[in-house]
């Protein structure tokens, strides 16, 4: 077994709409994830970063390029090794009320994945659910009940019993949190954590709360427009920034503590650009404070700056 | 007596429901005065919206009952207007951003209409002028190319640009309180700094009150001048903003305090969470209703409802752990601050 | 005249009402108008092309052919001043009148016949009317496309003078000259526009009236014609024929005053309409029946055949389901043929009697001579509509009481109906036959064995030989005589069952007199007159 | 773009419907010169046919009949021989399309006011009320109101003529009659949609400016809500279509409505397609319009791009 | 503030047997369920479904409540007004009008329930099928196409046109109705299925099952149908009555019903008449009657969409 759990080489997702236009709403991603780690993702709406979660769980195809997992070409495989892949990769939703059947009992909605891969039947397969249902902090009793009877925080427990119920070792959490309140965040944030430990996973946790990203990440990858513009480990990518982008992320934070030092903010202006049409050469060059003309004219490489620190930034050439 | 510009008393809102009554606010009380930014936080379903709303006869009646209390603008009780008398009141000297800029602007209106109605209606302004200053406000809300904004149609505009529009119908005739719920949960981080930016700017230009609402703790820290927390439809604790962070008295402002991570610290700590979910307002307990998730929760507060102790100037918490009968306050606090 | 000819039940209502208090008021102040139902939009109002009674109902007003019929019903010369018959009474030459005129004043002339008939042979034309006319020499094979339009028996002389060679000596050829088929066209102005009859504009016509309005699917209105050479006799200045097809809706019309004369009312109100002033029955000139398909079990057996018509009871059928005042009919050829002995129906008289045991013995003879023990299922068919349906319930409830037999009931939508029962797909079925004219050939031809009509499979020699006989005997007694000899042979096999002879009833405002009501036309207004408002 | 799909489209659906009719005539028992009258001997039944083509195969018979029908030709009745089909039509569509505009104004008008009053006072006596009335409009059918509209307006009260056509009180009775559905149908749709808008945050914005009931109701409540009706006149008229049939009999309306029902009884298939293919472009034309109009009046559609 | 007075002794930590744990206070309650009581709360639905039964209890026990056999003639005594004997009065072929509206109440209801039963088998089918294939693959994306266009033409042809057409083509009867009214009455279904089922398709929990491996059936089956199932009846409420009315309008055409059948719809438009003559009895009951379920049904199902409506119950 490789350091590596997914590498992700070269991916382009384009959406077409209408004849002629495309969405490039991942647009040439390569990054790598190790086995064990929790790589956070990060970027505003419209980067991108959703999709990225989406097409390396499969749910969506990749316009091109390859996602290799455990060594294997997921594009490559037969049915029985894309069915067992499947079940190891995972995916933990956003919106807890919309990621659980209203219909269903909470107990068949865990063992949906048990009976699919056939995992356990008859009384195992209930006692794996009651098993799991303690593991994500609720009771055997609530099994029985249906997905509304739940607070948000709880529907999330349950959503994220559901993913552990197929044993996975590759868990693409896709802004699990941002519906929730800040008291429940940290709940399901603890339960992640510890979950982790005990089941030996890696997370893919994509979320536009820097705080909680940088809370749980091991690394961070910084998404605008279709590109990943920074990618170090969390602390230093807090600390030493090298993006403008990153930059204006972080300063853009609120912190919760009225007398903290402030950090020098860069107020970005306007919004981003549309993704049908993105600005050339650098995407982010609209808006950046440090604009070059070279900006415009060439897609600045994507290099490792720092030991283990990679940006996509002409201020860093030469 | 100092007179504030806006008070709310002892305000009791429910709403009737297939489930049964629901008690979404009880016996509320704050004011805020000229300049000021208030800040109300709290989590979803703690009552903070309807506040607000009932501050500005947005309650839909039925399902929704204002049962008692007042609130007083510069003296006057609007809860006792007339309707017509609280038309005059709503847009001109309150008025109100939503949360969400997709949906707050009618999408069959040109924005600039949008605007410039919110000025005919309350002032003796005419078309072409009306037109004139609702493009001013376009501008002065920081959207360039203001005259072409004016005739499009709020979905040819970015949820950040339409948050602005928003702000400009909402001081279009120069309020004296602006109440903002939740105006940047929908929005990116970076454009929430930016409106975040302008609303505190206008604010200063037109010397404006603001009362924010938000569940983001660090848009409080940021942005009010005082904060009022919100829990199971009560303020449990009132403080201005220095006081909140630095000497919060009760267990729940503790507990969003440390339930959010601390982006500067250099190791990581565990989060501390509020353990279960907040409560049910169809059948509120008796008691405290922080009470069921307390850490430190006294036989007391299961039974009684606290009243509100005033710890010091301006701050008061509701919470039986500053009686002076709860033996082991101190303790308890240093303690519960030591977990985190 | 020809008396025997006259087959015509004359009905004219005399206003006695309306000596009262109207009575004073000269005619000339009242507005001589009459507003009449239609019914349905007269699909064509082209002498050649029309097929249907409405259409002949305005035809029959606005021209007039070389025959017209009289107060009484009688054809006389309308547009012809004189015919003279040959000896062998094969060649009618007629002479037109001089005071013949067309409404917009021109010459009536022999030339426009000839162009008129011959129009409605010719196969281009496609009139469905033109075998009417294969009485004529020649006319048959020109029409069939076998023979040419020189060989036709037709020929304008000069102006004046029309020549018409039979084939054969037909007895009845001036009453069938009175039909529309045979009325005459303008010439000049059919051959300058095919459509002429289309619309009011370019309508031109010879008779009592003049088409003024044709307002499609709503009213055709008709005005005195000043040109017509009798106008004296005309008293009306306007009709106007109102296109309503509802029956609730028309009914509902003459009682708001509307319309002034309306007819085949809805059979709910006739209960309380039948003792009104207004109201009047008028035998119409045809039977309603079940055919019988005598090669279809069990109706190949005569006497079940027999058995099926003596177990229906005509009289509560017409009495209290159909209720318009219907004759029972015991034989084919209704009532209103008047003969030299008298009422063609009344001398022949009724074939049959209605008995229930009677009609059992003879089901279960016939069953016996068959060999069933159980009678083949029985269904009556239908076309779809409210009065079939009613006496089909009402003839299947008798066919369970007097026979103790289930029949089924089956219906199909009109033309649907006509291809089906014109395949022999049927065991018993509902139709009606009028006589578009008053004669009992017209009727009795029906179940001639080539008749196309004749879908009961029954062949006669001795009924077709007796139809051929009578329809050359020149001696009307001797024709009658034939005739009932062969309705004789028809009702003895009975390959049909007679329910009832037609009858129509009229609701007419009492201000109109002389309106006169023939027994297989519509009301024909040439002499009526509005005597009070 | 976008129109020119639609014309695309629209095109297509005329052909199919075009070809259909002509299809399933030929499938339909019983021939049009069928009558009561006698049956007529073959010899002169082709004779008539051949004026109508019958007498080629069908193929010949269908590619004659889409050449006429390019040329906007549908040929004559074979119901009243002098008239063409153009001419049915045009006689006809006049007192149909008043009357059904007429009716289409009233239950839009009459309707929309229902729903909005019903929405406005949601679930209050006057919802109840409204939609009482409605629910009643829809549920009585037309060939039962219109005799008892009859009965009391026109014979009963003597308020109104009975029936035919002409004066402007003639067109009352059938215009109410045809009106009484599609008014019903229009009031909960409004309602329905009415209430969704309530319940929009753009609604509160207003409010929160300060806005008179009655301006917030035209200028932000009538507006959104109308949309999904708008959509929804196609099918309405449709209904009107259908509802004509029974209106123009029992009135003795001269329209176009009675032929469409009357042509298939009589085979008569010249007026059969005529009329079918008047009614279907009027149909598709209609859809389409609205669907036009509906891209106008509401801003968020564009219509270039097809879009989801 | 002055603190209220308050037991001292209740100044101690918590007892651990009063602290709840996550308790969730609602009682276990599956969607179905809390739709039918939000059902149950609204008035007209309760009205209308009442109302239903009724007529459902008469369809099944009338005929049997009376002697009278409904197609049994008494040509004597004809249209008798109601009486203790002929509970509705007799027609005019002197038949009892109480056992033939319940015998037509039978007729319509079969017609309306089956008509609107292959609607929605048809509808579910060809919308669920346009819906679920649609995106999927571009294979998908050409059925979904392919399927949309016939429905799009078939919207387009005037749907009176195909049912008196099929109504001459077929032999008439109830079979026939029922076929006719089914052919283009699924179309209106089929849209709003697909409309749905688009909707849902992209729903989280539906991704879940896919992730989870389960099977399209399953899918279908288990996430896709039931969560589709509110709009369905509900719609189903609105087009059993039209069937009904529709079968009504063709009796005005004498393409209703046929005897020995008879349907409400026809039975009223026999007796049309009757508005001149004044046997109300025989036009009021059967007209009654389609009015009464008309309403019944719509009210019924405005309370359904208004009870599945998550927005109404807030």
């Amino acid at each position: 077994m490789t350091e590596t759990i997914i590498q992700i080489e070269q991916m382009k997702k384009y959406y077409p709409i209408g004849k002629e236009k495309t969405v490039k709403s991942v647009d040439d991603i390569s990054i790598e994830i190790k086995r064990g780690e929790t790589f956070g993702l990060v970027g505003e709406s419209g980067s991108g970063k959703s999709t990225l979660g989406k097409t390396i769980v499969g749910l969506e195809d990749p316009t091109s390029g390859k996602i290799v997992y455990n060594d294997l070409d997921l594009s490559q495989l037969n049915k029985k090794q894309k069915r067992q892949i499947n079940r190891e990769i995972q995916v933990i939703f956003q919106d807890p009320h919309a990621s659980l059947n209203p219909r269903m009992r909470v107990g068949d909605i865990i063992a949906e994945g048990i009976d699919a891969h056939k995992l356990a039947t008859g009384k195992n397969r209930q006692d794996r659910v009651y098993e799991l249902l303690e593991r994500v902090g609720l009771q055997p009793e609530h099994a029985k009940r249906y997905p509304h009877e739940f607070s948000g925080g709880q529907r999330q427990r349950i959503g994220i019993a559901r993913a552990l119920a197929v044993e996975p070792k590759f868990i693409v959490a896709d802004e699990p949190i941002s519906a929730l309140d800040v008291s429940i965040q940290a709940q399901v944030i603890n339960l992640l954590e510890d979950l982790k430990e005990q089941e030996d996973l890696t997370y893919l946790f994509i979320a536009h709360d820097l705080g909680m990203v940088k809370h749980i990440s091991d690394r961070i990858g910084v998404m605008y427009l279709g590109k990943m513009m920074e990618l170090s480990d969390s602390d230093e990518l807090f600390h030493e920034p090298l993006h403008p982008y990153t930059k204006a992320l972080l300063s853009a934070i609120p912190i919760a503590n009225p007398e903290a030092e402030r950090r020098e903010r860069i107020v970005l202006e306007g919004d981003p650009p549309s993704p049908v049409d993105p600005p050339s050469g650098c995407r982010f060059r609209t808006r950046c404070p440090f604009a070059m003309d070279v900006c415009a004219k060439e897609v600045p490489e994507w290099r490792e700056v720092k030991e283990k620190h990679w940006t996509a930034c002409h201020l860093y050439n030469n | 007596m100092l007179e504030h510009l806006l008070e709310v008393n002892n305000l009791e809102v429910s709403f009737k429901t297939y489930g049964g009554e629901v008690q979404a606010v009880r016996d509320v009380s704050f004011h805020v005065d000229k300049g000021e930014i208030l800040a109300i936080v709290g989590e979803s379903g703690s009552g903070k919206s309807v506040t607000v709303q009932s501050i500005m006869g947005l309650i839909p009646t039925p399902p929704g009952k204002i049962k008692n209390g007042e609130v007083l603008l510069e003296g006057q009780d609007l809860l006792k207007l007339s309707k017509r008398e609280m038309q005059k009141v709503k847009g001109s000297k309150i008025s109100m951003v939503f949360q969400d800029p997709m949906t707050s602007l009618n999408p069959t209106m040109k924005v600039g209409k949008q605007i410039a109605e919110s000025i005919t209606t309350h002032q003796n302004i005419k078309g072409p002028e009306a037109k004139e200053r609702a493009i001013d406000m376009i501008r002065r809300v920081g959207i360039s190319n203001p005259a072409e904004r004016y005739e499009q149609y709020p979905h040819e505009f970015s949820g950040g640009m339409r948050q602005r529009i928003m702000i400009a119908i909402a001081l279009a005739c120069h309020p004296k309180v602006l109440l903002a719920d939740e105006p940047t949960t929908a929005l990116d981080v970076t454009i929430q700094a930016q409106v975040l930016d302008l609303m505190k700017n206008l604010k200063d230009e037109m010397d404006t009150s603001i009362i924010l609402i938000t569940h983001d703790l660090g848009v409080v820290a940021e942005t009010a001048e005082r904060v009022a927390v919100m829990y199971g439809g009560m303020i449990v604790e009132t403080a201005p903003v220095n006081e909140l962070f630095n000497n919060p008295k009760h267990p729940y402002t503790w507990g969003l305090l440390e339930s959010i991570p601390d982006i500067d610290a250099a190791d990581k700590k565990r989060l501390v969470p509020i353990e279960g979910a907040p409560p049910d307002l169809f059948s509120p307990p008796k008691g405290c209703p922080f009470a069921p998730r307390c850490k430190y929760a006294m036989d007391v507060c299961v039974e009684e409802m606290p009243p509100a102790f005033s710890i010091d100037s301006g701050h008061e918490a509701k919470c039986w752990l500053n009686d002076s009968r709860s033996p082991a306050l101190k303790e308890l606090v240093s303690a519960g601050r030591q977990l985190s | 005249m020809k008396k025997w000819l006259v087959g015509m039940l004359i009905l004219v209502i005399v206003a006695a009402g309306c000596s009262n208090g109207s009575s004073g008021e000269s005619g000339a102040d009242i507005a001589q108008e009459i507003t009449v139902n239609a019914m349905s939009e007269p699909p064509d109002l082209d002498p050649a092309l029309a097929t249907d009674t409405t259409s002949g109902w305005v035809l029959d007003h606005v021209f007039e052919g070389l025959y017209t019929k009289d107060e009484s019903g009688n054809p006389v010369l309308g547009a012809a001043e004189n015919v003279d018959v040959s000896e062998d009474g094969k060649t009618y030459t007629f002479t037109l009148r001089d005071d013949a005129k067309w409404s917009d004043g021109s010459n009536v002339t022999a030339q426009d016949f000839e162009y008129g008939w011959k129009r409605v042979l010719n196969p281009d034309t496609g009139s469905s009317f033109a075998f009417y006319m294969y009485y004529i020499k020649g006319a048959e094979a020109y029409n069939k496309g076998d023979g040419a339009v020189e060989d036709v028996g037709i020929t304008a002389q000069d102006d004046k003078t029309l020549v018409v060679e039979l084939g054969a000596p037909l007895g009845y050829f001036d009453e069938l000259l009175t039909m529309w088929t045979f009325y005459p066209v303008k010439q000049d102005l059919v051959e300058e526009n095919n459509a002429w009859s289309a619309e009011a504009d370019t309508y031109v016509s010879n008779g009592p009236f003049k088409l003024t309005k044709w307002a499609h699917d709503s009213e055709v209105v008709i005005e005195k014609n000043e040109n017509y050479w009798d106008n004296s006799v005309v008293k009306l200045d306007k009709v106007t024929y109102k296109i309503v097809n509802d029956a609730t809706t028309y009914y509902q019309m003459f009682k708001t005053n509307e319309l002034d004369l309306i007819q085949t009312l809805p059979s709910d109100v006739l209960d309380q309409e039948k003792e009104s002033e207004e109201y009047s029955e008028v035998p119409y000139f045809g039977t309603y029946m079940y055919m019988f398909n005598v090669e279809k079990e069990p109706f190949t057996n005569e006497k079940i055949r027999r058995a099926f018509t003596l177990a229906v009871d005509r009289e509560t059928l017409t009495k209290n389901v159909t209720k318009s005042g219907e004759t029972p009919a015991y034989a084919f050829v209704p009532p209103g043929v008047e003969t030299p002995e008298g009422d063609f129906r009344e001398t022949g008289g009724e074939y049959f009697e209605e008995d229930a045991a009677e009609a059992k013995r003879l089901l279960e003879e016939g069953m016996e001579e068959e060999g069933w023990t159980e009678l083949p299922e029985v269904s009556i068919s239908y076309n779809t509509a409210e009065n079939n349906k009613k006496i089909a319930e009402a003839v299947q409830a008798m066919y369970k009481d007097n026979l103790g037999v289930d029949v089924k009931l089956e219906n199909q939508e009109w033309k649907t109906y006509l291809d089906t029962t014109q395949q022999g797909n049927f065991q018993m079925a509902r139709m009606g036959w009028i006589g578009v004219l008053v004669d009992p050939v017209v009727i009795l031809d029906y179940y001639l064995g080539d008749s196309p009509n004749n879908r009961t499979n029954w062949v006669n020699e001795e009924y077709d030989q007796l139809m051929a006989d009578a329809k050359v005997e020149q001696d009307p007694e001797t024709r009658y005589d034939l005739l009932h000899q062969a309705e004789a042979v028809l009702m003895e096999d009975l390959p049909f069952n007679p329910i009832y002879h037609y009858t129509n009833n009229y609701l007419t405002s009492q201000n109109f007199e002389n309106i006169v009501y023939p027994v297989n036309r519509y009301p024909y207004l040439k002499w009526a007159e509005k005597v009070s408002e | 773009m976008y129109i020119v799909k639609r014309i695309l489209i629209m095109l297509l659906t005329i052909w199919v419907i075009a070809s259909l009719t002509f299809l399933i005539m030929k499938f339909i028992p019983g021939d049009p010169f069928a009558s009561d009258a006698d049956v007529l001997p073959e010899e002169v039944l082709q004779n008539i046919r051949a004026k109508y083509n019958l007498d080629e195969p069908i193929a010949v018979q269908y590619v004659l009949y889409m050449k006429d029908l390019v040329t906007f030709d549908l040929g004559f009745s074979i119901q009243s021989e002098t008239r063409s089909v153009n001419s049915i039509i045009a006689d006809g569509a006049p007192a149909s399309a008043l009357l059904g505009l007429q009716a289409l104004v009233i239950a839009l008008a009459l309707g929309l006011l229902l729903g909005i009053v019903a929405a406005l006072n949601h679930n209050k006596v006057l919802d109840y009320a409204s939609m009482f009335i409605a629910i009643i409009g829809i549920s009585v059918p037309s060939f039962i109101l219109a005799p008892l509209l009859i009965k009391y307006f026109a014979v009963e009260w003597g308020m109104l003529p009975v029936a035919s056509w002409g004066t402007w009180q003639h067109s009352i009775l059938p215009t109410l009659a045809l009106a009484a559905t599609p008014l019903a149908v229009i009031a909960r749709f409004m309602r329905s949609s009415m209430l969704e808008v309530t319940n929009q945050n753009y609604i509160k914005t207003a409010d929160a400016k300060g806005l008179s009931k009655t301006k917030l109701v035209i200028r932000h409540g009538i507006r959104n809500a109308i949309l999904p009706v708008i959509s929804f006149i196609g099918p309405l008229f449709v209904s009107l279509i259908t509802g004509t049939f029974v209106i123009e009999k029992i009135f003795a309306i001269p329209g176009i409505g009675r032929y469409f029902v009357d042509s298939i009884f009589n085979r008569d298939y010249p007026v059969i397609v005529g009329t079918t293919i008047f009614f279907s472009v009027l149909l598709v034309l209609t859809l389409f319009i609205i669907d036009i109009s509906y891209r106008y009046i509401d801003p968020r559609i564009k219509l270039t791009s097809g879009g989801e | 503030m002055e603190a209220k007075r308050v037991d001292d002794s209740l100044f101690r930590p918590l007892s651990p047997e009063k602290r709840g744990h996550d308790p969730i206070q609602r009682p276990s309650m599956s969607v179905w369920k809390e739709t039918i009581l939000n059902v149950l709360k609204n008035k007209m639905a309760v009205l209308g479904f009442t109302l239903l039964l009724v007529i459902g209890f008469f369809a099944i026990a009338g005929p049997h409540m009376v002697p009278f056999d409904p197609a049994k003639q008494d040509l004597v005594n004809t249209n008798v007004a109601p009486n203790s004997e002929h509970w509705f009065g007799s027609d005019d072929l002197g038949r009892d009008v109480w056992s033939r509206t319940w015998y037509g109440a039978r007729v319509s209801l079969t017609i309306g329930l089956i008509a609107a039963a292959i609607d929605i088998i048809l509808g579910v089918t060809i919308g669920g099928i346009s819906g679920y294939m649609a995106g999927r693959s571009k294979f998908g994306d050409r059925i979904d196409s392919i399927l949309m266009r016939i429905v799009e033409i078939l919207y387009g042809i005037p749907y009176l046109l195909i049912v008196i057409l099929l109504m001459v083509i077929m032999e008439p009867g109830i079979t026939s109705i029922i076929i006719a009214l089914s052919v283009t009455g699924w179309v209106g279904m089929a849209r709003i299925i697909r409309g749905q089922i688009l909707q849902l398709k992209s729903q989280e929990y539906v991704l879940a099952a896919q992730k989870m491996g389960t099977s399209h059936p399953k899918i279908i089956w288990r996430h896709l149908i039931p969560n589709t199932a509110g709009i369905i009846i509900v719609n189903l409420t609105f087009t059993i009555p039209s069937a009904i009315f529709a079968e009504s309008f063709l009796s005005f055409l004498g393409l209703g019903v046929q005897a020995p059948f008879a349907s409400w719809g026809t039975m009223a438009n026999d007796s049309l008449g009757v508005i001149l003559s004044g046997q109300w009895w025989r036009l009021f009951f059967p007209g009654f009657m389609i009015a009464l379920t008309m309403f019944a049904f719509n009210a019924f199902g405005d309370g359904l969409q208004d009870a599945l409506d998550p927005k109404a119950n807030k």
